[in-house]
């Protein structure tokens, strides 16, 4: 399940949600915003999101996933809007019989994510200054 | 023809509108990004973007027709 | 923090536990009982531990990964006792700058915590037999 | 001497306590083994298991003192 959300994102509920009695291994990334980027001190950001392809993208990253791995479920949720430091900006997660398939598609999911997906980030910084990352 | 545009972050800053619909005769994304470029003042080259065609990346030579959804894509910044 | 838990983990507090201004990346690892271990049905497990040995092979470990990795704070509270299907059995969390670093050093912590830390698995099989498992 | 051992999952099954304190000449842990696998039946060769000595994996022919607490470790399997 892909979901871009306008809410605060529960980890765990999601993590409940990946329950399978054959999963022994759960693995779950959390992008937290950070004070600091490139140097310059960042007070808050905005998600935007292109949602009908960020949908689709998102989808069939997690169907790769659940191809290339020996996964049982996994689950992404992004914020879009306004953020504030500390804040949970997008959760990935895993459940596998064994971690090494949890660990290995947690994190091609959350690195596919980061290239394939239109979204982006707005940040505001310190100095009164803001900018969208294109990296 | 007419093509309906959605912008994203610093193009839709530049553009002053999250959308429009244009006539234009390009027959393709690769031109009518020239055209929109040229238009609205954007920075970034054709070469830093993707294009995605009513909902799906496409290839910026792809024949457009009439109606379609076109957006330029910023390298993304999620996550 | 290393800690031998004979009560239900609390992954949300822990992951809040790891919080920093810093952190834009938070990987957790959580162990879960699975149903079934080579080819057995297993109905639910007991753990044992070596109190002291595996506090100090426990606080070793983290500190060898807070060497090791580019992380910020690392974290993990394993079970003993009686456990059920789906109970949460290890969970290892790990917060960084960046992600790359906090993958690296959960499975490193996990790793070595599966090998090193003195606890035994006494699982109960749905044949009445049960088992200590010593890999 | 005298030496303070504790048990732990097959080991302590087998044993039917999870300690005890045994009088012995053995002045190693690998003969300490010897001794109390063939009084206890235990299955496990020395080779499978790590040995602790005061709460530390210590090495099998590290001189043994009086009143030491040694530990044999079967293989683990938590996680």
């Amino acid at each position: 399940m892909f979901r871009l959300s306008d809410d605060t994102i529960d980890a765990a509920t999601l993590t409940r949600g990946l329950a399978h009695t054959r999963a022994g291994a759960c693995v779950a990334f959390e992008g937290w915003v950070r004070d600091h980027n490139d140097g310059r001190r960042v007070l808050r950001l905005d998600y935007q999101a292109y949602t009908a392809l960020a949908q689709t993208q998102g989808e069939r990253i997690l169907a790769e996933a659940r191809e290339k791995f020996a996964i049982l479920d996994a689950c992404c949720v992004h914020r879009v809007g306004a953020l504030a430091i500390g804040d949970l900006a997008v959760w990935v997660g895993v459940s596998a019989a064994h971690r090494g398939a949890a660990f290995d598609a947690c994190r091609y999911i959350i690195d596919a994510v980061k290239s394939r997906v239109p979204i982006w980030k707005n940040e505001h910084y310190a100095d009164g200054e803001s900018g969208w990352l294109h990296p | 023809m007419k093509y309906r545009l959605l912008y994203f972050a610093s193009l839709r800053d530049r553009a002053g509108v999250d959308s429009e619909t244009v006539e234009s005769f390009a027959a393709d994304a690769r031109n009518l990004y020239a055209e929109l470029r040229a238009r609205h003042g954007f920075a970034m080259d054709a070469d830093c973007l993707r294009v995605a065609i009513n909902g799906e990346f496409a290839a910026w030579d792809r024949a457009l027709a009439d109606g379609d959804e076109i957006v330029f894509i910023p390298p993304v910044s999620g996550g």
